[in-house]
């Protein structure tokens, strides 16, 4: 047991330093392909508090990305705040939309959340779209400024690492939660929701709450993600492949994980976007294909996701071990 | 200390509790029997929150509690277990134990909580499975935890439906050696649901009947096993037609 | 008075728009009602009805009524194959009905993303004499199109009611909503009336998709989307599982969408529905002609 | 024999419930199988009727291992089950349920016979055919669960606690039916709590306890013996 977790460890940091000397010998493109792996990653934790820990599928969390990036993205353009503040802002401005939704779909088991979730994503596009003079519309806002103190950067490795820290900060904010007294009451509500309000849980303000911080958290990715792109517009932010991806990404790592984001987004994030640099123009949508095909076989095949597959394995082969 | 008072529970065409009235004293074991379908665990239901009732009142130290949302109840006092066990499944036994000190009577810290589980786990004889993951318990293993974790919400008030069903008669007499354990020495309240008659009525120190949603008899163990109704009731009247 | 029959005018318009609503979520009412499973793909079958319409009708030159039966039938056995592989899998385990939502999402992404290889992102449209041609009955004017759509989507929701209280099967496919172990116990076999409740759903919203081609000019991808969510309101609105109260819900979406459209404007009847929709799930999720939902 | 159980072994998960289990039912018989609370019964009508599969041993209908079959086919075999809890459609009106009853091709040509034979059996259905079985009384639901059993035709009907949660009119009522049934030639296998009036219209009786059969026998013989009272009371 000693001489396992002593592997453990030594595994984690070959791998940690391997992500950080990466930028140093790979070209852009690889780099790139990484980086938007660790945002996809964090993007689909921040989903798994509801989605995975809490059972409650969302399928509109484009809306709180969006609400995130416009957010910091106002204050910076329109008040000089520079994102590493606005990105808090970001955060409470999407979490609470994310309570609001949740207050209004979490009363019954069922599948409202995700319906309330999908309408809500709806209506942030509309409502964007139809506030012109605040969110420029269908323009969208192009962020002019420059320079590390408003968390842009000239080269890719830069943001690689941006990406790279709130990946990490999102395992590690998995890992501290699903141990957490929230976590613990969020997860037992998924499991059996009676029995959770036997122990004492109120079950409809602990899957609000849920949904607040994977809402939050999701803000603070769409910060991060419009600092990455420079410019957001409502057509490429609110779509619903983001949503779907996210969820996507998630189920199939292994929800209720706190590495099944970074599982999922390893795998699905660099092949749709080779196939995409292959045959981007010829065949557009080839690479959602992919995430379509794979959440099915994996839900219908592989419930629990890679992570819970490859868990299993291990176990099992530990206990035929002995 | 809990009085339930001429509660009415129906199902669309069904009457499954027909007024029935209930007190229990403090730190009383009360056995609470019946044939299948005569409403013991819809009785639970109602003291619990499970169900409202359409009629009636249940009262807690004087305080009424009717149709209070199941997670106050336990806040005030009262825990159960459930006739099939709930297990929270892909949380440890543990955490299982520790989530109902967290959010039960008292907010209980993360640290503070796993004392409290697991001395409640010692208590039931689980703590060697206290990280194995909840799904992976047998059905005794299941019970014993669920009684653990009711307990660990910090109740003075404890139901338990069916709790030794299933088990063969060692394991059963070990967990009603324990049950009477928690009223003797912990000085806690328990109403017990109970098919198993050997179990209830050696432990009760009184019993109640059920029969048909209404009550049929009440008494010592003694005047419960000898009552005429109560034995018509168990192997059925003669039928002549 | 001008005005006033603008308003009115517009406010039809809405009301058979809403119409047609009803027939698109009937079909997801349906699945909703008899598995407990939702039907993310609704909208994308809608969509490959409209390109069914689209094809039959540009390649054959066949009527567009005619290419809604190819439709029904077309996506009643997509709706089957996509049943066996998606929904029949997962819908008895537990946690069967959150899964089914995440393998339907998987088959719409499949669909879009086929339909763009296949067809291209850029809208069609198709010519026919029903769209050209007007109508008007007291004063209020509306396409031939717009009008059939309308009465065949009311005739649909009727026809299904009937057919499930009356027709043997489709008391087969209630008695399975209302108690799969009933059901089992008399001897009905549970998977297979699954499995034709799924694909009578999916055929309804093929022919839903055949009447919205005739008349909406926007036959894309990503078309099903917008049919989609306008389901899904009507569906929660309606209370999840029950037939006729799709025709009213729809019909009110519509009004409301026709009603946001004169108070505000245009790009605010849509913000409209969703905030009501909100408000419904808040205030009333078993929705209006549903039953409350019992806790426990 | 027209039903036979052979050791069979069945349960829920890693709850086994029933151990080694052998019970057969000849033609025209009424067999009771008795019991107190959680000792098997119900399960045992689970595993017979294909609402459960058992963990091993297999079931024999008319000479054909059915083990494997889903419920539907052995319904259309002749083997239906009057469950527990009723399970009727409840939005649906009384006659819907009776045809819902008779919905397998063996059955469904006899429809109309069997429907006014039912009626004979329990006028008060014809009266309130229109009404949706989820508004009836307790009574009337049970009498319309046996009801809908019998439209199936079946060569044996199961019966699982016919008089539970009834009042004791109503018992005598069902017990009667169910006499009355017997006199038509119908097989029965009934299980019930109730176990003087059960064994009061049996031919034969098994008794289970935990999961075993006990005891077995003529019904007359059982009635009398002190085995039986321990089952039930435990003491």
């Amino acid at each position: 047991m000693e001489l396992n977790s002593t592997w453990k460890w030594i595994v984690v940091a070959i791998l940690f330093i391997l992500a950080l000397i990466f930028p140093l010998f790979a070209d852009e493109f690889m780099v790139s392909i990484l980086m938007q792996a660790y945002l996809w990653a964090f993007l689909a934790m921040s989903w798994d508090v509801i989605g995975g820990y809490g059972g409650q599928f969302s399928l509109g969390h484009a809306a709180f990305i969006a609400l995130g990036a416009y957010t910091s993205t106002i204050l910076l353009e329109s008040y000089g705040v520079s994102p590493w503040i606005g990105m808090w802002a970001a955060g409470l401005v999407a979490g609470a939309a994310g309570a609001l939704v949740g207050f209004a779909s979490l009363r019954l088991r069922g599948p409202f959340f995700a319906l309330g979730t999908i309408a809500f994503a709806e209506l942030v596009k509309l409502l964007l779209l139809y506030f012109k003079d605040i969110t420029g519309g269908p323009l969208g806002i192009l962020i002019t400024k420059s320079g590390p103190e408003y968390m842009l950067f000239e080269s890719q490795a830069h943001y690689y690492y941006l990406m790279f820290a709130l990946m990490v900060a999102g395992v590690l904010f998995l890992k501290w939660f699903e141990a957490s007294r929230f976590g613990i009451g969020l997860v037992a509500i998924r499991e059996d929701e009676e029995a959770a309000e036997g122990v004492g849980i109120n079950v409809y303000r602990t899957k609000v709450i849920g949904a607040a911080i994977s809402a939050f958290l999701t803000g603070i990715g769409g910060t991060i993600y419009a600092q990455w792109i420079h410019f957001i517009r409502p057509d490429i932010i609110v779509k619903l492949e983001y949503s779907t991806q996210i969820a996507a990404i998630d189920v199939v790592g292994g929800a209720g994980t706190p590495y099944g984001g970074l599982i999922g987004a390893l795998i699905l994030v660099p092949l749709s976007l080779y196939l995409n640099a292959i045959f981007g123009g010829m065949i557009a949508g080839l690479s959602l294909i992919l995430y379509g095909v794979v959440l099915l076989v994996v839900v219908v095949m592989v419930p629990g996701g890679i992570y819970g597959l490859v868990r299993r394995k291990w176990l099992s082969r530990k206990r035929g071990g002995k | 200390m809990l009085e339930v008072r001429d509660v009415v529970k129906r199902f669309g065409g069904l009457v499954a509790l027909n007024r029935v009235s209930l007190t229990v004293k403090q730190n009383e074991l009360l056995g609470l029997i019946g044939p299948n379908g005569s409403g013991k665990t819809t009785l639970f239901n109602v003291i619990t929150g499970y169900y409202r009732p359409e009629e009636g009142r249940v009262l807690y130290r004087g305080e009424d509690i009717t149709g209070l949302r199941p997670h106050l109840i336990v806040k005030k006092g009262i825990a159960r277990t459930f006739q099939i066990p709930k297990p929270f499944g892909r949380l440890t036994v543990l955490e299982n134990v520790m989530s109902a000190a967290m959010y039960g009577r008292k907010a209980a810290s993360r640290s503070e909580a796993k004392e409290i589980a697991m001395d409640w786990l010692e208590y039931v004889r689980l703590k060697d499975k206290a990280d194995v993951e909840a799904k992976a318990l047998n059905i005794v293993e299941r019970k014993l935890m669920e009684l653990a974790r009711a307990l660990s919400t910090g109740p003075d008030l404890l139901l338990l439906d069916e709790l030794v069903a299933g088990l063969n008669p060692s394991e059963m007499m070990e967990v009603v050696k324990l049950v009477r354990k928690l009223v003797d020495e912990r000085g806690l309240t328990i109403i017990m649901v109970e098919h198993v008659m050997k179990a209830v009525m050696s432990i009760s120190d009184r019993v109640f009947v059920l029969h048909r949603g209404a009550k049929l008899a009440e008494g010592s163990p003694q005047e419960v096993s000898r009552d005429p109704k109560v034995i018509e009731a168990y192997l059925g009247e003669p039928i002549q037609v | 008075m001008v005005e006033f029959s603008a308003y009115t005018q517009l406010l039809v318009s809405y009301a058979i728009l809403g119409g047609v609503y009803g027939l698109t979520a009937l079909g997801l009412s349906l699945i909703w009602g008899v598995m407990k499973a939702v039907n993310w793909a609704h909208g994308d079958f809608l969509m490959v009805g409209m390109y069914t319409a689209f094809w039959t009708v540009t390649l054959f030159g066949i009527d567009p009524y005619i290419a809604a039966i190819v439709a029904f039938i077309l996506l009643g056995l997509l709706g089957m194959v996509t049943h066996v592989i998606a929904i029949e899998p997962v819908v008895e385990k537990p946690g069967g009905h959150e899964a089914t939502l995440l393998t339907t999402l998987g088959i719409s992404v499949i669909l879009e993303s086929l339909a763009l290889i296949l067809w291209s992102p850029s809208p069609r449209s198709f010519q026919n004499v029903y769209k050209s041609t007007y109508i008007e009955v007291f004063g209020i004017r509306t396409s031939v199109a717009e009008a059939i759509a309308f009465v065949v989507s009311i005739v649909a929701i009727v026809a299904v009611d009937q057919f499930l209280k009356r027709v043997r099967i489709g008391k087969a496919i209630r008695a399975v909503s209302q108690n799969p172990v009933g059901a089992r116990v008399v001897g009905i076999d549970v998977p297979k009336i699954r499995l034709m409740t799924f694909g009578l759903g999916v055929a309804l919203a093929g022919m839903a998709g055949v009447l919205v081609a005739t008349f909406y000019p926007n036959i894309r991808p990503l078309a099903g989307y917008v049919w989609d969510i306008a389901s899904y309101v009507v569906v929660i609105f309606a209370g999840l599982g029950t037939i006729y109260g799709v025709i009213f819900a729809g019909i009110i979406i519509g009004v409301t969408e026709g009603l946001g459209t004169i108070v505000f404007s245009n790009a605010f009847r849509q913000i409209l529905v969703y905030v009501v929709f909100l408000a419904v799930l808040l205030l009333r999720p078993q929705g209006l002609f549903g039953k409350a939902l019992r806790r426990v | 024999m027209l039903l036979e159980l052979r050791k069979i072994n069945a349960g829920y998960g890693d709850l086994q419930v029933l151990w080694d289990v052998d019970l057969t039912v000849d033609k025209g018989e009424i067999v009771s199988l008795l019991g107190s609370n959680g000792a098997g019964k119900t399960t045992t009508l689970r595993v017979v009727s294909g609402l459960l599969k058992p963990f091993s041993g297999s079931v024999m209908f008319n000479g054909k291992d059915i083990t494997k079959l889903p419920s539907n086919k052995r319904v259309e075999m002749g083997l239906a089950l009057v469950p527990e809890g009723r399970q009727l459609f409840p939005e649906m009106t009384v006659l819907d349920n009776l045809e819902m009853g008779a919905y397998t091709k063996r059955a469904r040509n006899k429809f109309h016979d069997t429907l006014e034979w039912v009626f004979t059996l329990f006028p008060k259905l014809k009266e309130r055919r229109t009404q949706l079985a989820g508004t009836m009384s307790g009574g009337e639901q049970q009498m319309l669960a046996i009801a809908r059993g019998l439209m199936s035709r079946p060569e044996v009907l199961m019966m699982d606690e016919p008089s539970m949660g009834l009042a004791p009119k109503l018992v005598l009522e069902i017990f009667g039916t169910i006499k009355k049934l017997r006199d038509e030639g119908v097989t029965i296998l009934l299980v019930e709590q109730n176990a003087k009036a059960a064994l009061d219209v049996s031919d034969r009786a098994y008794i289970l306890e935990t999961g075993k059969i006990v005891l077995q026998g003529p019904a007359q013989e059982l009635l009398g013996m002190d085995e039986v009272r321990k089952a039930y009371l435990g003491i």
